[in-house]
């Protein structure tokens, strides 16, 4: 399935994990603040409704 | 006295997080220096262990007046003073609250640094052996430095100036050790120098601390 | 705890501001002292409170009787009210804030940062550490500084509830508390004289 | 339709962030995964760098992002200063974490890259050395956002040091160009001079940088949603306090 | 110089704290402000003298009229009483501080560093800087902090002085001034309400 | 103005010294410098112009939260935001006394710095004339950092990272002008960047401090 990357497999692999590691956590992270920003905002805003 | 050491902690994070900027304090000093010196890699190599060194050691040295002035000026001090922990204690913790929030992440982070500065294979494993060892020392000795300007209003260059020359014996082992490292040769001598400055001092120093610390109470 | 002190003479800046007191304070009393600005209060209470030695005479209480509170209340602007109080309470080896915090009526504030309170409420956060150190003599500098009426008379409330609990304290104060059970003691008699200074110490030399 | 500024309107701007970020997120995703199967699996090696040329998917679209980034920030800040819209300043702040991996991205990717292709991981290159100049500008940028509380405050802070810091990363350039020659490629997006080699490189080249633009509209749009919700809620407790 | 102050709304870290404020400080008046501790008497001081903006309202008096004084009296540690004070008479462009000395009785401490002075010989010292300014309006935050009751009487007099040379003083303070002739303001019932805040700004979003 | 400089001046004078302590902590870099990098007069002499440069930075930069910081913490600021000065009068004074006080000592120490450092004779004058033209700037720069982080707690860490990035092109062109007039190449190009630079930072940034200061203030 993986092409042949000849003698330079490990740069190149090494290049799309480091990558795609930063873009999937930067994306998670994002996420995570957005859901705790809604709870919360949600929270107050019950409180203040009843 | 652990509650003091976590709340030492989380003000350094919280303050404006004196622990990242530590850090981001020895990446620029490291990375101006080619700015200053200019590009060429060999040449980079050769004073690359010894810059790291330095670019540590100023690191440190910057964030030493926050181990007790802030204390000092909201009268934190005047009040532990008067508490029941002993202030031997107080200083060593304190000390420690700053190696963990700067020694340790420069430690850590050298070995990205000396990628920038071209460092030599073999000299990875040694750079951070040497600030793994030598850093403590630094950090005991700023708080000794720390205790005997607390009471000068902006001591800060004031406490360079006291605190770099009882630098110096640490700055020359260390880097002497990451040195020979780098180029392959023998480490043990300087390797047993630096350790035992870093006991004798952690072992030693606080007493002298706390007994400045007093007088400058007074 | 009795606090007693004899013959105390005390320096600032080396020179001798007070000299030849006497006074002793039994638990369950309180003591104000009262003189004009600049007669020596504040280092009389720092010499008590063992932060400076005496020139001359003793104070007769070990320090680690006393709960030290000065202008500056060692707050941390970048911790909630209730960090503060919670830190302050382990370093004193105790485990309650509530009491604290309800004494001076901090409830609303504890999950504010000091920093952003009113010099009132802060005066308030740093009153309220008192009530976590657990120790018997209070030297309070100045306590009701920028506070309203109404905490004043919450501090008198608290400086009253500690005393029947067999604690005493020592208050420099200008302005009245409102403690009509305290003694007050006028230290302006008592200011140095030109020539307590030669009084043959090892460094007549210098004085 | 009405003016482009209704949209500075925090609500106005949430509801339709609501309604669009869930398209644009699916296009992004679609684009980057299109982009990078096509880039990885499906092209040829470079004769000359073998497959080691698969990295300039990562590497063009991570760089050209980190710059524009920054450059939107830029704009924002002034619209925040002369129009004191407050999701402008927001978007601003949203952005900058986004801009800073980006950054990381292009320096990892390309120090990776260097390490065959040059023999060094890092080299003080002028394409090199204002990149890292420019991830000192990002963290300065956040920490000042970090370390103020009043938000206002610091909307109108790191505005100021938005604008200051872009003359400054300009002069920076310049000198760093006058300092050293690089190794580094010419900003053109064919890696070598005959078209049909290039062809087959540029085509996904080009769907991996929509792909990177899409996913910064769609967590630019997500964060600056999360930083508005985050200050009514801080109001909102403000105004409990109140009774 | 008459201060008027109208329908003002000033906030503390973004929130409302005093909202619809109305007064008048007509030249040779003194107006006292009060109200409890972290009703906002500080933030209205700033937002008077033009340290920060109001949320809506007005002052209607250019910020160049106002002498302001607030907890911290900016005084350097280093330098001499006569040095601290005649420095701030130049930035304001005055000439003479003698008269400013001899008001607040700092005759015997003119040569002495403003560090080695206790809390309140700084005060005086610090209000003593207001008359070095020259200004009409005086701005003050709880002027009589640690001060005795010689030097409350001191400063009573002061402002009396400033008073019949047409000048005027805005204070706020929770002790006894002994100001006869001056008003009275009650901050309290101004206490911002909830719903001040959602008053269909551009940002209602956040609000 | 001019009061207000004469005071800045006397306390640095007198407040341990704000003066003879940049001084030294350059001097103290610069020792440490060999410590370091080991003893080799060719690989210092070749580093000589970049190191001084960097130390000129370095201490320049430990000082710059003296600029604002201690009026703020005390109150002056907030009175003088109230005095008839313009504020960007106010931050061009401050950042005089801090050149007055840095720069200045720094540019005459040098020659004698680099003379531990072993750099070339007809590297003095160019030495020199680099920092006169660059230390201007980095003071206006510094200042402006300051004026950013005044507010902050114990910020000094923070305006380091802050001020850092803005000082790259005038350390660039700095220690290049300094390293070609050492080796005798040309240095016009250079030098006039750095009198651009000088000049296009003191007469423009000012405006952006006494901006950045007034929100401060709030
Ligand atoms: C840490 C190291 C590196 C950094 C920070 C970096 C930065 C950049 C930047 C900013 C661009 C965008 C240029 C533009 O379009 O304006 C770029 C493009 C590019 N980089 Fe790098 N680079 C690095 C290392 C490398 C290496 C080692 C190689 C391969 C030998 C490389 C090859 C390329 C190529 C082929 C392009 C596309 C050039 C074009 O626009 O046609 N880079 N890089
Ligand atoms: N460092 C110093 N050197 C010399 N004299 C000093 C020094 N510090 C304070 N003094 C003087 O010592 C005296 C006592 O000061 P202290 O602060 O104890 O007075 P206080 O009674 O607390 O006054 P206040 O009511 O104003 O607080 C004062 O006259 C003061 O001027
Ligand atoms: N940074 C801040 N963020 C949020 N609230 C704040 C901040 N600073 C102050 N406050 C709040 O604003 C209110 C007004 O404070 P202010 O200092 O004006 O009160 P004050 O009337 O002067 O009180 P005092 O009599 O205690 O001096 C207080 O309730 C305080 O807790
Ligand atoms: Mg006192
Ligand atoms: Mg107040």
């Amino acid at each position: 399935m993986i092409p042949d990357l000849g003698k330079y497999a490990d740069t190149v692999l090494s290049a799309y994990g480091a990558s795609i590691v930063l873009l999937v956590a930067l994306v998670w992270w994002s996420l995570r603040a957005a859901r705790k920003a809604r709870i919360e905002l949600e929270k107050v805003e019950d409180r203040r409704n009843g | 006295m652990i509650a003091l050491l976590i709340r030492d902690l989380k003000l350094a994070f919280r303050a404006g997080g004196g622990f990242g900027l530590g850090l981001a304090f020895f990446l620029i000093v490291t990375v101006l220096v080619p700015f200053g010196v200019g590009p060429e890699s060999a040449l980079l190599a050769r004073i690359a262990p010894g810059i790291l060194w330095l670019g540590a050691l100023l690191a440190c040295l910057l964030s030493l007046d926050r181990i007790l002035a802030l204390d000092w000026e909201d009268g934190s001090l005047d009040l532990l003073a008067t508490s029941p922990l002993p202030l031997e204690g107080v200083v060593s913790v304190k000390a420690l609250a700053h190696w963990l929030t700067t020694g340790l992440p420069l430690t850590l982070a050298a070995p990205f640094l000396g990628l920038l500065l071209s460092l030599p294979t073999q000299g990875y494993a040694w750079l951070v052996v040497s600030l793994a060892l030598g850093t403590p020392a630094l950090s005991v000795i700023g708080t000794f430095g720390a205790a005997l300007t607390v009471g000068i209003k902006r001591g800060g260059l004031l406490l360079s100036l006291l605190v770099l020359p009882l630098y110096v014996p640490t700055l020359i082992f260390g880097a002497e050790l990451a040195r020979r490292g780098a180029e392959g040769l023998a480490t043990t001598t300087p390797l047993l120098m630096l350790a035992g400055i870093s006991f004798g001092v952690i072992a030693l120093l606080p007493f002298a601390s706390a007994l400045v610390l007093r007088v400058n109470l007074r | 705890m009795t606090l007693k002190v004899q013959d105390l003479t005390i320096t600032r800046g080396g020179i001798p501001v007070l000299e030849g007191l006497n006074f002793a304070l039994e638990p369950g009393r309180a003591l104000i002292l009262r003189g004009p600005n600049g007669v020596g209060k504040t280092t009389l209470l720092r010499t008590i409170a063992g932060l400076q030695p005496p020139l001359s005479g003793t104070v007769d209480c070990p320090s680690e009787s006393f709960a030290y509170a000065a202008h500056s209340d060692g707050l941390k602007a970048m911790l909630t009210v209730s960090e503060n109080l919670n830190y302050w309470a382990q370093v004193f080896g105790q485990k309650d804030i509530n009491r604290a915090v309800s004494t001076f009526n901090l409830d609303a504030l504890v999950d504010r940062m000091a920093g952003t309170l009113s010099a009132g409420q802060k005066r308030r956060l740093g009153l309220a550490r008192l009530l976590v150190t657990g120790r018997p003599i209070w030297v309070l500098d100045e306590p009701t500084v920028s506070l309203d009426t109404a905490s004043v008379a919450l501090f008198a409330d608290a400086v009253r509830a500690h005393l029947k609990t067999g604690g005493s304290a020592l208050m420099a104060t200008h302005i009245d508390l409102g403690l009509e059970e305290a003694d007050v003691l006028d230290v302006g008699p008592f200011r140095a004289k030109a020539d307590t200074v030669a009084a043959g110490g090892f460094d007549e030399g210098f004085l | 339709m009405g003016s482009i500024w209704e949209y500075a309107n925090p609500v106005k701007f949430n509801h339709t962030a609501g309604k669009v970020l869930p398209w644009v997120s699916i296009g992004a995703t679609a684009t980057l995964v299109i982009g990078l199967i096509w880039g990885f699996f499906f092209t040829p090696d470079d004769y000359r760098q073998g497959s080691t040329v698969k990295i300039i998917y990562l590497h063009v679209p991570a760089a050209l992002m980190a710059i524009n980034v920054w450059f939107m920030m830029l704009v924002t800040s002034l619209i925040w200063l002369i129009r004191r819209h407050h999701v402008s300043a927001l978007a601003a702040k949203a952005a900058a974490p986004v801009g800073v991996i980006m950054t990381v991205i292009a320096l990892i990717t390309g120090a990776i890259w260097g390490q065959p292709m040059w023999g060094t991981w890092w080299a003080w290159d002028p394409r090199l050395t204002s990149f890292l100049i420019l991830f000192l500008f990002y963290l300065g940028y956040i920490a000042l956002w970090e370390a103020i509380d009043n938000p206002d405050t610091a909307a109108d802070l790191t505005a100021v040091l938005c604008i200051v810091g872009s003359v400054f990363a300009v002069l920076s350039r310049y000198a760093v160009n006058f300092w050293n020659q690089g190794l580094h490629q010419g900003a053109s997006l064919s890696l070598d001079k005959e078209e049909n080699v290039a062809d087959v490189f540029s085509t996904p080249l080009y769907i991996c940088i929509a792909g990177f633009i899409l996913l910064f509209i769609a967590l630019v749009f997500l964060r600056t949603r999360t930083e508005i919700q985050k200050r009514r809620t801080k109001a909102l407790i403000a105004r409990e306090r109140l009774g």
